[in-house]
């Protein structure tokens, strides 16, 4: 199987994704510090998933570019989306609201990471890492 | 540092020595987070972490104790860095207050106010593409002839709201005599190429509608070229006009050039924010923004200028990648 | 991660387990901070030492190591602030350089050149605590009038620098008819409080001397008093009037008084950055000031104002705690 | 002895600063952690006598205010002097140069921080920490 999810609902579905993840990146052959680093992104963002949506999902995907390898984290919820993208994803202004390192950090935890997010209709949050 | 941090850390770390459970480590990287709030130190965490270990097994090597030693005296530089962040974010929220009550001067500032010519009808839309405007519209008024500065300054931020207050200062105290467009870029030029940086550049169009005329002339420093509707044939031809960027050169020379104007023909002056409105697919084609030009070419300039940036932010998904100015004279 | 920086690192932490000495923590410290240029984050320390341990003494416990890769975890954001630290590092290079740029643009913008009235010599100096100056003299000459306004703005950074701008257009804008000091004062009043935040106030004298009939008229919006020097009796007395700091109500009025200037006299005016000139033993007293000015009485303006700020400074080791500036106009 | 000094010519002599540094903070009562902070204070002042200045002196004094004790660091040189002293003290200019953490640096590991510095004629800088 190459992609398997979590539904984000309650807090301990933060701790499956992430077991999922660290599992997921154990096996694609990710060392200790990274797989500690996508475990983590993948915390924020379902934490972000509970605590300001609602309910959502992680996904997580092994992909490939070539002969590379690498692992893809999609968080998605329909929540009422977030007003000033530009705002939340400067340094300094997430975390010290106490918000967490939020997007900015996972954005530096990953390799690639996308967002998009719609007032109203929710956001999605895309984010990869490869094996160097 | 709070005992009582110590006591839970140890409870987090124990939990994890006999269980080695995802769920602890989820609560210890909170746990975490909570320490930087509170700004503990990287090398205080080594040393938390070394008297719980201690608790929890006495027993360990010396070796434990004294490469933990070790880890905490590698770690105080970190500590410094941590510390230094909080600093420059607080430094960062002052700027963030600073230029809020900047962009409110600038904006009284460099009000302007359309011009009211015989046979002239004038309007405008400028809107930035972040919170301060890089472009810059000012018109001047003198008997029959009404002219119109579309500059785009190069560079943003701080600098560049000076350099419009400049640039307003420049045009302001232009002679009546000198009032041509090729005239007043070189005025305009000397004084910008004398006071700013040389990595600053201004673009600027510079029209004169002439009501006695009914001629526009203009120059150009290496701006956009403006359009000219033909109202008999509906085509646009291009105005352009040779010129350097301003600031470049203290003597450029700015060529002239004029066009007589028909009734329902119009001029459309305009920043490159226009121009190169980008969608997910590319740019937006010159001739996507004619034909929306075309489609509302009978109603009132006002009106076509605003057609057009609200056709154009549309498209963009209303986020503007270029700050967005449009200037529309229309002959009627 | 180099393998050569793990390498490094077990040798240093070999010779420290060994021998506990402090050259090699001083050799260590050295290392991390090459660590932090190379942007290494605490979490990869903590496995290079993992690593580097698990090598020199793979019989320790399973428990060292567990508890090892809890630290990791607990590291994840502390690496994630210091790569925000980073990029706030980078940024504010960033607003640095537009700084040096709009100081610049600044200071050309604002020049002002002293007034050639019959009778009067004028002289002045202003010289800004740190980089862009928040205190402002602007002249303005009308035949037989020569005004001036020195203001100080509270705040500084960038909207001070736009709000000179401002008070320079709104004074160049003054109609001939309102020169009056308290109408001025009333003038720029409205404009700055309805341009300006709330948070941000200046304050101004509005000094005028009139050649023709000799005599200096004057108005303040919460400013310095001005100091006049009679030389029959070589004695200071204050020119001060009511009048609130500009921007606080649109409807302010100011309070005009005058006196008359007898050959030899002058008029000192400055701001607070004089008056508050401040040394290790405490502020320095308003007699020592004005008996610096006694002793250059017969001097020209410009060599008073340039005793004067030259004393002071030195007073103060030549760090000044404030802008400094000081006009004086001086009846010959 | 309440006050000690090391002068500071060769690298080695940072080392011996230090390790004063560090026996006379662990005499105070201070723990590992601040042990290891004040040490790193000394090591830079040191090493920029070593640096900048040539040669100087670093002198350690066991202080006490009312029941608090604590220890102060003396660092001075008859170096060239800091140009431009304001510039230096400002953070992430003097990091970020490579001049190592430098006095921003020493300024937050100990309590209190004073520096003077005068052009051709040298710097002295007295930093102490506070038991608490
Ligand atoms: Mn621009
Ligand atoms: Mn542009
Ligand atoms: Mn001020
Ligand atoms: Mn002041």
């Amino acid at each position: 199987m190459n992609r398997s999810s979590v539904e984000i609902i309650t807090e301990w579905d933060i701790v499956a994704a992430r077991q999922l993840g660290r599992n997921e990146a154990k096996k694609v052959g990710f060392g200790t510090v990274d797989q500690a680093r996508i475990t983590t992104a993948i915390s924020e963002l379902a934490r972000n998933i509970y605590l300001y949506a609602g309910k959502g999902k992680i996904e997580i995907e092994r992909v490939t570019d070539g002969e590379v390898c690498g692992i893809k984290v999609l968080a998605s919820d329909d929540g009422p989306g977030i007003p000033d993208l530009r705002k939340v994803m400067e340094d300094g202004y997430s975390t010290s609201g106490g918000l967490g390192a939020g997007m900015p950090g996972v954005k530096r935890l990953m390799d690639e990471f996308k967002v998009i997010s719609e007032l109203g209709s929710g956001t999605t949050v895309t984010a990869t890492k490869w094996l160097h | 540092m709070p005992q009582v941090v110590g006591r839970q850390y140890k409870e987090i770390l124990k939990k994890y020595l006999e269980s080695h459970s995802e769920e602890d480590l989820y609560v210890g990287q909170q746990f975490s987070r909570r320490f930087i709030e509170k700004e503990i130190a990287p090398e205080d965490v080594i040393s938390i972490h070394k008297s719980a270990l201690l608790e929890l097994h006495p027993e360990l090597q010396d070796e434990v104790w004294d490469s933990l030693d070790f880890l905490i005296e590698m770690m105080i530089h970190y500590g410094f860095t941590l510390r230094e962040r909080q600093s420059l974010i607080r430094k960062q929220e002052v700027i963030q207050m600073e230029m809020n009550v900047a962009t409110k001067v600038q904006n009284t500032l460099l009000k302007t106010e359309s011009p009211i010519v015989e046979g002239l009808d004038v309007g405008w839309i400028s809107e930035p593409a972040r919170q301060m405007n890089g472009d810059y519209v000012h018109f001047l008024n003198r008997e029959h002839e009404s002219s119109v500065a579309v500059a785009d300054v190069m560079g943003k931020g701080i600098p560049a709201a000076l350099c419009m207050s400049m640039i307003k200062f420049g045009m302001d105290g232009l002679p009546g005599e000198n009032s041509s467009p090729g005239n007043a870029l070189s005025i305009i030029n000397r004084i910008v190429e004398k006071s700013v940086d040389d990595s600053m550049f201004i673009s600027m169009f510079y029209g004169k509608y002439d009501s006695k005329e009914r001629i526009f002339s203009y120059a150009s420093a290496g701006h956009e070229p403006a359009w000219h509707f033909n109202s008999d044939t509906e085509t646009f031809s291009e105005l352009d006009a040779k010129g350097l960027l301003l600031g470049v050169k203290v003597d450029s020379a700015y060529e002239e050039r004029s066009v007589s104007m028909q009734q329902g023909d119009f001029i459309v002056m305009m920043t490159d924010g226009v121009t190169e409105s980008r969608t997910e697919e590319g740019f937006v084609e010159m001739k996507t923004i004619q034909n929306l030009l075309v489609e509302v070419k009978d109603k009132s300039a006002r009106e076509i200028a605003e057609y057009v940036y609200k056709s154009l932010a549309e498209i963009q998904n209303y986020k503007l990648s270029d700050d967005f100015t449009i200037v529309i004279f229309k002959k009627n």
